[in-house]
Parts: C-alpha cells; structure tokens; sequence
C-alpha cells in the first residue's frame, strides 16, 4: 500500500510513499478519502517525505482532498516536500491554497 | 543535423506502463550525465505526455504508444511521444493551464504546463480522429568531468 | 495466448546503451513486483544478449538491436533480442561455456551460459549474413498480495 | 572514474565502483592495469563492496587481471562479493581460480 494513515486526535496524517502518477494516484486517493469519511478529521496532513517521484497527478491529488476536506469543514497541509515536489506544486499555485510546510 | 545515439520505444496504453515509459527514458539520458534536477524534469515532462496517451488519447480503448528519443552533439535531447488516439480539436485551448476535458475532477489540467515549464521546448502536433505528437527538447548543462 | 503487456525497444549498437537497455526491461517488469533476485537474473541475461549484438553481431559497424518484452498471464515473461548483424555459424559450438570468437582476451565465452543458467528458457536462432535472434524466457514465482 | 586504487605494502587494493558490463570493464581494466604495471604489487584484491550489477564482462575482468598478475609472480584475490556476483563468478569457477573472500 503507497500510503499508510496515522490518527491523533483531530489530525488525521497520510504518509505517501513511492512514486505519485496517474497509475498510483488512485489507490493513493481512495485510501485516504475512505479514512476522511471514516474519521471525520479537522486537519489531513499530507506527508511527501518518503515521495520519490511526483507530476501533475500529485496536484490532481492534494486539490481533490482539499475540496473533500472542506466539505467536512476541516483544513488541508502538506508537509517534507523536496525541492522536485514544490516546483510541481508551485506551478499549480499550490503553494498558495493548501499550507505546504517546511 | 544526425543524433549522436537513439532509441525508440513502443508500448500499450496501460497506465503500469507510465513508470517503465519515464524510467527508460532516464536510462538512456543517464549517459550524458545529466543533474539529478535536470533528470527529474525529464521524467515528470515524459510522465505528463505518456498519461495524455493513456488518459485522453486511447479513453475508452487500448492502443499503442510511441516515443522516441534522441541524443544531440551539442547535449540537446529531444523526446517525441506520438499516439493514434482521438486527437486534439484546440491546441490553444487544451495548452491552457488549468483547462482539462477530464470530468472525474482528478485531473488538473496542467499536464502541457509541466512539460512547457520543465523543457526548453515543447510542440504539439494533433489531427482529431488520427492522433497527437509531442515533442519535447531540453538542453543539458555542460558537466565537468571529474574523472582527470 | 496473447501477452498482457507488451513493450518493444529499438536501439543503436552503442555500448553506452547496454545500461539502458536492461534498466528498461527491469523497469517493464517491475509491475509484476518480482523478487530481488528474479531481477537481477532477468537484467544480466539482458545484458549478455545486447552486449553480444554490440560486440559481435555488428563487431565493426553500428546497427540496430531490437528489444521486446512480453507479459503473460501467468507470470511467465518473455523477451527477445534480435540483431541483423553477421549470424552465427556454428550455434551449438557459440552456446558451448568458454566458447568466443574474440581474440582480445576479454571476453569469457560465458553469455550464453549465463543466459541459459539464469533464465528458464533460452532459444537461439541465426542466419549467417542475416542476424540472430534470442529469446529468454523465465517464470516468476507467486507473489502473496501484501495490500490487504 | 568507476575504480578506485589503494596501495599498502606489496598489497594494491582496486575498489570497483557501479555496474560492470561491457561498456564500464574497459575503463576499470586500464585503470588497474596501469597501475599494476607501475605499483608491481605480490596481491591485487579486487573489493566488489560497492559494485551494483555484473554480467560476464566481470568475469572477463577478474581473469585478465588474473593473468597478468601471474605474469608478475603475483596473486589475486576478490573481496565483498554480494550473492548475485558470487552467482556469475560461480559459473566460471572462479571460485576455484582466484581466491574469493567472504
Ligand atoms: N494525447 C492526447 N490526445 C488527446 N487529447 C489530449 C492529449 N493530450 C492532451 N489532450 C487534451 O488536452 C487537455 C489538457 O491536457 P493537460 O494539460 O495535459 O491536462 P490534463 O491531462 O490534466 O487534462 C486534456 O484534458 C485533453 O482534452
Ligand atoms: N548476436 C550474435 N551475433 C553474432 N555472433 C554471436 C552473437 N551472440 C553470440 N555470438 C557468437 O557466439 C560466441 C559465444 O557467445 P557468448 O557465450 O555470449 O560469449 P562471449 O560474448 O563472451 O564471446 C561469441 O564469441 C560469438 O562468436
């Protein structure tokens, strides 16, 4: 599995790993969307410290979360993304909407 | 002017073959030595047109991918990846970042983006009913060789 | 019965390409999820068919080796490696361990024998003036699914 | 440069390093010949420590620098192979031939 989920209070953490594309990206969604649904978190923090590849399906990725998570009322944060991964995101002005952390 | 070395490859619009398509192209690059930043747009710019393929040309179908990919004296590599798929009726318009005909709200549209933005050059070439064809050109830096 | 996955390389017979050519396979493959030792049999049996098209089906030109690589549904793999370079002459003496042709002394004679005894299945076959044709065949053994 | 020399007494140590294949056995060949012909040392090891992939050009490696090291009176001997070269190595018998360590 390309993603295991850490709950801990009202933070729900997805810890991605491997290589983000179209092919990964929907086992990658699903799973953390289910677990959304199932724990109903205040904040999703998207962990990218063991992604070693990502294109523009990883955007795909966050925007879709932040979308669901604002359904719930709840906020979105990225986290550990290398210099390859916020070049992606800064093309898609990611940096502005969801809070990407050091 | 003739490429230095070249390889062509051809597989099915399979979207497990996404990371064979970038992995290859990297290995045949691997020769010139390029940054690991300068690979790392290569294979994000490969990954963005091979998915076009797999996602927009071929939908509903499997069908064939072609790409090939060239060597130059002056450490310019060019890469085309070619389906026979749907094609493109607006070039402009489907180059426009954030535009997308992907309904599934997964996609971002901003593959041509990408592959704009971490090559030196990118054409499309596309005729609806027959097929699209992009070429991607990057000009690698000069390297030092550290081996005396 | 047809493939699941199927890709095919076409290269120049440049030595530089010898790495390219087995991470490539290596890369197809790793949708199969094989183990690390299934790898390492599959890229040096490779690397002993594409080295034997650079070094002596086109010993003193540059030709075109031309790869396939073939996924069926029971985990059986499959690829080819075929050259139109000099032939062989004598294939039952070229498969015999210790066997070369290369006088420099840097060559083992061992290609075929690594081939043969890293692989399941190794065929032959050759036309003198025409080329040569191998292909390697491995099972890969059952992986358990991990994923729940 | 894919090879590293180390000389220390009569013993010159070659630390091999990336894939061996026809294309790099070249370049480490001349290095550690070279340095053979100038250091004239009674044992040559070659350390695989750091060697990540081998066909037969390996093998062609290790029995040229073996003949040439008996043309100088001296011996070879092959360090840190991992599972995957010993398997190479073993369909020459070299294990038999040049000494390999564990
Ligand atoms: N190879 C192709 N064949 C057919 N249509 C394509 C192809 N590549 C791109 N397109 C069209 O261009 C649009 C924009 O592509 P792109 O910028 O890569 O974004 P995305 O892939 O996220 O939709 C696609 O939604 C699709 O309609
Ligand atoms: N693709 C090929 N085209 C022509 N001759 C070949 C080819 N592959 C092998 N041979 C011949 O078979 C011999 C044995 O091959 P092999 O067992 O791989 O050992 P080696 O490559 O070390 O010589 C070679 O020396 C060569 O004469």
């Amino acid at each position: 599995m390309p993603v295991r989920i850490d709950k801990n209070e009202k933070r729900m953490t997805a810890y991605i790993m491997g290589e983000i594309d179209h092919h990964s990206a929907k086992e990658i969604r699903e799973e953390i969307d289910a677990n959304i649904e199932s724990l109903l978190p205040e904040l999703l923090l998207l962990d990218f410290k063991d992604v070693t590849f990502m294109d523009s399906s990883g955007i795909g990725l966050v925007m879709g979360r932040y979308k669901l998570m604002r359904t719930i009322g709840g906020e979105v944060k990225v986290t550990n993304v290398s210099a390859h991964i916020k070049k992606v995101m800064r093309l898609a002005g990611l940096d502005k909407l969801a809070v990407i952390e050091k | 002017m003739k490429p230095v070395n070249e390889m062509k490859i051809q597989f099915v619009s399979r979207s497990a073959n996404e990371g064979f398509a970038r992995v290859a192209v990297a290995a045949f690059f691997a020769q010139l030595d390029p940054t690991v930043d300068e690979m790392a747009d290569i294979k994000t710019a490969i990954s963005e047109a091979v998915t076009n393929c797999i996602v927009h040309a071929y939908k509903n179908e499997l069908g064939a991918v072609y790409l090939t990919a060239k060597i130059y004296e002056d450490r310019r590599v060019v890469v085309t990846v070619r389906d026979k798929g749907c094609g493109i009726e607006d070039i402009g318009k489907a180059m426009e970042p954030m535009y997308t005909t992907c309904d599934t709200g997964e996609r971002a549209g901003l593959g041509f983006a990408v592959m704009e933005s971490f090559m030196d050059k990118l054409k499309v070439r596309s005729k609806v009913g027959k097929g699209t064809t992009v070429t991607l050109t990057k000009y690698l830096s000069s390297r030092e060789q550290d081996n005396g």
